[in-house]
């Protein structure tokens, strides 16, 4: 164990995983001599060269095609999006050719990509920066897709996802890269995709969320035991698809209340995929609807003090399940 | 203004500027023509008879309602596969778009599997999955089989990046038509290819129209034609006459030379006809082009006709063994036609099969929890 | 009244606004000189010449970016996409300029577009060429998204759209284009984006979809009356963004059940959507569960006979309310 | 094999080929430029300064934390933008990238609301809304600012296209970065331009750079350099010096007048330089060059200087005057400091203003149902 940053533990997830599998490399827009926009790959040039990382022009759907054909003849291409919003322009490589190549051709083809790079609002970078396609890119069968929270998810399933066969979209925040925490060193640290974690335990409602909503939920949870004893459960989903539900449905069972918090906007955000399952699976254990807090439902706004309001905080989930359990002031 | 190109033919009207008819052994002395067996040009010959035919057998049966979607008839440009594929090595790939029947029996892939696919059928290519415009052979070094327009293209530059990466002298040929050059994503293929010196090969196969559209009306260009935007990025390209196969041998084992030595794309524009209509479903192809003009390029441009004629000129062939390779192919096809017809469909459950290859290959990966969200399943 | 196809009262639609407003304009690949791939626009060309029908080369990001451009300077283009599948390519134009512009300029600016084509599977062309993408469109504040069934419907509700001062996306399907019913004339016959319209009033459970899966709870909901004397009511949502909660919840809290189906696939489809919104708004009226039909979560599968299979059909949605209604055969 | 063109100057090497450094006064004598009144002259002296003197106080109140986001900064490009739209009329358009500060203050838009919208502020010209990065005025026909690389290339195809349509004589003026031109939207939308006679100028700002890399390692391109990519579509193109404002406009007016006359479009590559990062958070923009090479182009190539140099060999301009208008420019800045800073922050449920023209304009529209699917608001 060792505490180091978010980004750091990406880091050591990709010189990892570049020193074990020769197939291995990283393309993107200033990965390499720029040591990456974000600096999630600062120094991985210098150490593995110009046959491991790219610098790739401003052509998304271009590179993120290459990878794709690349992957057919056994390479693993780890592409970053320097803001995940840019996979727009290359949406039809992305999500069309990667989901459909095996099945197309009657599983002769697979297809082991990673697409990873910040999906996240709050940094006022506006409306055309700010997306969190995590719902869309999940609703194409033959993709997956992980949303981390904390270092050492970040790290355990950044090496699953660079080892899958199956195409990977790896979703950060660029709010999260510095924040620290105690990571394993070990270089098969794997946490598998599809299984959720229970960041906070607790008996009386369930706060569900992904990427950096789990911290605000933690916080909130925090916050309720303190001022009002109320012991929330953390459910930090971490891979979108594969999905645990039985983690899900286990903890709505035990406390019979689900809020789920995501920054997603809330017409078919990965929220409602999650109440869907709920009411569906475990209606008879649901004491009150499964409430969901989700971005305000608008661009992402510039206007650095208000983007704060707009996407979820942990206040808003304080006063959310308050009005849940009907605490009065 | 006009973007057309100078004609040399009427019916050329519009088109990149088709070259001269020249003598049809021009190329013939290319070495890599020189060096063809009899065997190879005959087996030349015969792949672009059992293309015409198959593809024959195909229409006929959809028309009885056998299949369903699309089939996009390659009839008429069938010595541009044979021709570009017949000059390939070991280490080359291939990849085009759904245009793909020519291609896919010219790697090497049987008549029965793609002709069951085409029924839906289990026992089809792909499992009866893809359908017509998704053929694929990856042990044929055959990457499909592609429905959206100038999608292979990257696929095609990733091909041949990963033949650079490890380090094998190869390319990879892809495929598109004369409407698909107007994608974008075509253009950052080109300028990565250029940029990075990786050696693929984009074969534009301009059968003049992208469905109802003519070249003139889908694209600007100079006169140089549509290859020469590879200029741009310091490309080479050159244009090619569709119908000689020791022209499209020859000018394919350049960009092939190419490849290997210098690493460097090349971009090909082959001049070429299609005879049927976009696909089965464009029943009205005569109300953007004339039957003269079909009857021009079937009657002068036809590239089975030239080979033969050829080959007939070289005496390797003469016309008892043509009928009796005619007669092959015929055969082979109405084969595959029974055994299309006799194979079963695919069980409802396969449905959930070939979607992931973690759920196909169970205890190979560190996945958990639920991949499909099926509330419930209609069998 | 007359009775026409769903083809011809799009066609009728389009032709009607061209002449009542001179700053509309078709454009799109084959849509004037071919008539259009599916014959939607046959005949307008010869009618309305060049500079109302434009046949745009192969380029979706090219000729929508044109058109939402165009569209600032007070022009309404409606273009149209072969197979809706097609503006993957263009996506970035579509979701993220066309949704962001108003508001990034603070109001200034509006884009009356219209984009529109046919959305749905059970052709047999494939994975890549059968998206239904009204999911994901939906997700984004400031777009619009609009799903007919019936030819009348298609008529009012296309004359809305192109008169519509934001982006709309217009969903039709290949399967409906032939179908035939009574379709008002008057030119000025407007159905209000946002507006469900009960296809079929009945006491004892909610089906609730849109476009081609309305036609298959019709169906359904017929059998269901005549063998099992279930009196199942039918809502046709029409419009998915903005969307008739009101019509939603008034049906079920009449029925007390719902089954939503869809040819989404399931996660995060815009049943997910409609499910969560009803337990969350009408929990205590809910006798059971809302359950959902999605399309089989696979991309589309060619082989005709199962492609079939893939898609919600009638027999499928009776068996389904049978097992939510406990009826034994 | 290498991309890069031939340089004039160290500084140039892997850059398009910067044009020999000329007599500053050779397009003096271009009629656009003869005309030109004295105040107009002294009008681009002190536009130019405006934008300078702007962009230095943004910096500088980014730096103390009043901003959020990213600040592109235009400085050292400044005659590109005051060069290519003081030639313009009332039917011309103009839209432009994110480095947008520069054609907005050129176009009329007040420093007040332009500073207002980078501190967030609801006064800001997009009610704090856009930021830096999504300036807009159609009032003065400025169409932003836009965020993603070259996503505005269509977009101003369309004005120019809706020019055309509505029969305005006139064209529409759309910026992009040299690394912008490797964005396939920009190429379908060149084909199209020049395929329907579109009166668009696109004119590439080439500062040398897309962030941290050089135009040789993201671009392939012939010696011509990065313009001719036009000729693949029958384009007319043109390459520029960037510092000298009369060679500038002088260019821009032979485009926009085949706009007017032919119709038709015009690729115009200006080279150019910035001096700051590629935004503020490019901090170490000294690791992919060199101060050596900022001082060059700060010292030879700066279009204040330079323009100032001509007006003052004129006799338009004197010191004083320089002083004068440099003076008048700093306190303007100041004042829209304070003025941005006095200005409220937009009320959280101006959140959900300026999403959908039927909500924000009731009564407008036939719209019914839910538009927003907020389950709780938090405010
Ligand atoms: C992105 C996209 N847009 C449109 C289509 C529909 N479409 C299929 S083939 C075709 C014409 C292509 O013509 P061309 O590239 O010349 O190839 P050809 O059919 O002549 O072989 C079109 C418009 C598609 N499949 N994908
Ligand atoms: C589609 C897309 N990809 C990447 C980015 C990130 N990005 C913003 S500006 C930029 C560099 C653009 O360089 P250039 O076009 O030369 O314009 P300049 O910044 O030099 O004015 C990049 C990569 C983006 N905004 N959009
Ligand atoms: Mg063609
Ligand atoms: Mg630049």
């Amino acid at each position: 164990m060792s505490v180091i940053t978010f980004r750091q533990a990406l880091k050591d997830a990709l010189a990892e995983e570049i020193v074990r599998d020769e197939n291995v490399f990283i393309m993107g827009e200033e990965v390499a001599q720029y040591n990456g926009a974000y600096k999630v790959t600062e120094g991985l040039w210098k150490r593995f060269g110009d046959k491991r990382l790219w610098d790739a022009p401003i052509s998304e759907a271009g590179f993120i095609g290459l990878g794709i054909g690349a992957s057919f003849l056994g390479l693993r291409p780890v592409i970053e999006m320097m803001f995940f919003s840019f996979v727009y322009v290359a949406w039809d490589q992305a999500v069309n050719n990667a989901s459909t190549m095996r099945y197309m051709s009657g599983g002769q083809i697979n297809c082991p990509i990673v697409i990873r790079g910040p999906a996240n609002g709050g940094t006022n970078v506006g409306a055309t920066h700010s997306h969190t396609p995590e719902n869309m890119i999940a609703n194409f069968p033959g993709l997956k897709v992980v949303v981390p929270s904390t270092p050492a998810d970040a790290k355990g399933l950044m090496k699953s996802a660079i080892r899958d066969n199956d195409p990977v979209f790896f979703m950060e925040s660029t709010l999260l890269y510095g924040n620290e925490a105690e990571v394993p060193d070990d270089e098969d640290f794997l946490i598998p995709l599809g299984k959720a974690d229970v960041k906070r335990p607790g008996s009386d409602i369930s706060l569900i969320a992904h990427g950096g909503c789990v911290l605000a939920a933690l916080r909130a949870a925090e916050y309720l035991k303190k001022e009002h004893n109320v012991d929330a459960e953390v459910v930090d989903l971490r891979s979108i698809r594969p999905l645990d539900k039985e983690t899900i449905l286990k903890s709505v069972k035990k406390t019979n209340r689900a809020l789920l918090i995501e920054e997603n906007k809330p017409f078919c955000g990965v929220g409602a995929q999650v109440s869907h399952t709920i009411q569906r699976e475990a209606f008879d254990y649901l004491d009150s609807p499964v409430h969901r807090i989700s971005a305000v439902d608008a661009p992402a706004i510039y206007s650095p003090p208000v983007e704060k309001i707009q996407i979820p905080h942990a206040k808003q989930i304080v006063d959310e399940v308050r009005n849940i359990l009907q605490i009065k002031a | 203004m006009s973007t057309e190109a100078p004609e040399t033919h009427e019916f050329n009207k519009g088109r990149s500027r088709t070259l001269e008819k020249k003598d049809l052994f021009e190329f013939a002395k290319d070495p890599v023509n020189k060096a063809m067996t009899v065997e190879e040009k005959i087996k030349c010959f015969t792949d672009m008879v059992r293309i015409r035919k198959f593809e024959q057998a195909a229409l006929q049966s959809y028309q009885k309602g056998k299949m369903g979607g699309f089939l996009h008839l390659y009839i008429g440009q069938e010595a541009t596969a044979v021709g570009t594929i017949s000059v390939l090595g070991e280490n080359d790939h291939i990849i085009t778009a759904y245009r793909d029947h020519g291609h896919a029996l010219t790697v090497g892939m049987e008549m029965n599997p793609c002709m069951a696919e085409l029924f839906g059928k289990y026992t089809g290519c792909s499992k009866g999955k893809g359908g017509s415009m998704h053929y694929f052979a990856p042990d044929k070094n055959f990457w499909g089989g592609h429905g959206i327009v100038a999608g292979q293209t990257p696929l095609g530059l990733g091909l041949a990046f990963a033949l650079k990466y490890k380090g094998l002298k190869g390319c990879a040929l892809c495929y598109l038509g004369d409407g698909a050059i107007n994608q974008g994503v075509f253009h950052e293929s080109l300028n990565i290819a250029s940029l990075w010196d990786i050696p693929v090969i984009y074969v534009i196969e301009n059968n003049g129209y992208s469905m109802g559209t003519s070249q003139s009306r889908s694209s600007a260009f100079p006169d140089a034609g549509l290859a020469s935007r590879a200029h741009s990025y310091k490309i080479e390209y050159q244009t090619v006459n569709g119908e000689n196969l020791y022209e499209v041998r020859a000018k394919t084992n350049e960009a092939v030379q190419r490849a290997y030595n210098e690493s460097r794309p090349t971009v090909m524009e082959i001049f070429t006809y299609r005879y049927y209509g976009h696909s089965i479903a464009d029943a009205n192809h005569q109300r953007y082009r004339t039957k003269e003009e079909i009857k021009h390029y079937q009657e002068n441009k036809d590239p089975i006709n030239v080979w033969e004629q050829i080959l007939i000129e070289e005496g390797v062939l003469d016309t008892d063994k043509v009928k009796e390779i005619d007669k092959a192919a015929k055969e082979e096809a109405k084969a595959a036609i029974k055994f299309a017809d006799e194979s079963p469909f695919p069980p409802p459950q396969s449905m959930l099969e070939d979607v992931y290859h973690s759920v196909d290959n169970p205890g190979t990966h560190t996945n958990e929890g639920e991949i499909f969200f099926n509330d419930s399943l209609p069998f």
